[in-house]
């Protein structure tokens, strides 16, 4: 599973993506980000308030819900700005 | 039609690129935005743009295929530029042609409304303190309301 | 700025010309007018387009003025074509720059509706069947009738 | 005084402009309107009805009532279609 971190997501957690494997219980973005927190650091800081994150699988926004599987990409960014 | 890209634009080639041949456009509305030095606070020295390459796209691709929806078009350019921008610099490009001047007009505003408010950017100011991240303005968002279907 | 000449006009020039080092300005709106093929009968040929030296120049200059005083312009520009012209030509550039988008799109959209039925021009409209004075049309009128105060 | 004709009032007059004399009698607008139509031919045709015709002096658009004096600029013109 691919993971990319844009704006302060990206450089609080010090990375613009990375290739993670969760384990098998992970199913769903919650529980995804909820492991990645798990972390600690710049995760923990970039994650701690949810309500500045969005979330998209495969280029679809989606809620804390919706389900992840190996092989998707997953983004997480702060709410966008406009051009 | 919708472009992401780092390098600028030519205004004069871009629209006459789109219009050519197309006897039936009367009207050809264009937005230049440029980076503005003072947007509130402290000068700003640049700003960089941080999109979603692939998402970003098919977001404008989206925006432009309603206003071709709610508006006789006969053609539409958006251009978005990304990476560093210093204030004068020409940040987005925005093109409608139509027969008919009021569509024109309309659709090239409410693409400019959604793009100040919803366009898939991340903007990044660099003052004399230092970058600070832009959060979401509440009175952009009150403008690309105005067009929400009651 | 005004201008009523018979050459063509660089529409990219002429924006950057106009907002060169003026980095308070966030929006640049642009109206390119075609010359349309089909307009309600035949398809015609070609458009005359004559007027009165002078005269057209200070009506313009009026209207212009009259667009800085409602709206917070930090630069304008027309450029109004006369004589001959086919169909798909360039006929008529405004130009209005911002700090606020919103102002720049009001403005043009003020300077367009005038322009369209109150420029000072009379128009030849050339067909296969020969040649016609264009009448005033009462569309447009009403377009420009928006306009007007209270 | 040069008299300037315009558009579908210049085909049918023949003439873009001319200097013309009127008799010192001619005080007005609708005065020296009169004094073109009694020339006849394109005049007579072209001023035949005036609810189609608009005037300025000097440049200023003005009413039938409008004083005219040597030296002026008079134009004659139909309404103004825009651009």
């Amino acid at each position: 599973m691919k993971i990319l971190y844009f704006a302060w997501l990206r450089t609080k957690i010090g990375a613009g993506s990375e290739e993670v494997t969760p384990p098998a219980e992970i199913e769903d973005v919650g529980g995804l980000i909820d492991w990645l927190k798990g972390r600690g650091g710049g995760y923990a800081e970039a994650l701690d308030d949810l309500s500045l994150v969005r979330v998209a699988v495969n280029q679809e926004h989606v809620g804390l819900d919706h389900p992840v599987k190996a092989g998707d990409e997953v983004a997480l960014f702060p709410p966008v700005t406009g051009g | 039609m919708i472009r992401v890209q780092e390098e600028d634009f030519d205004v004069g080639a871009e629209i006459a690129a789109l219009v050519r041949g197309n006897h039936e456009i009367g009207g050809v509305v264009t937005f230049v935005g440029l980076v503005r030095e003072v947007t509130g606070g402290a000068p700003i020295a640049a700003i960089t743009l941080e999109h979603y390459p692939g998402m970003t796209e098919r977001g404008l691709a989206k925006i432009e295929a309603e206003a071709h929806q709610r508006w006789p078009l006969s053609a539409s350019l958006i251009v978005h530029r990304c990476g560093r921008l210093e204030p004068g610099e020409r940040i987005v490009l925005v093109i409608t042609a139509s027969a008919h001047r009021r569509a024109a007009f309309e659709a090239c505003e409410f693409l400019v409304d959604w793009l100040k408010t919803k366009a898939p950017f991340w903007k990044l100011e660099e003052t004399g303190e230092g970058g600070r991240w832009v959060e979401a303005r509440h009175a952009d968002a009150a403008a690309a309301e105005r067009w929400t279907k009651g």
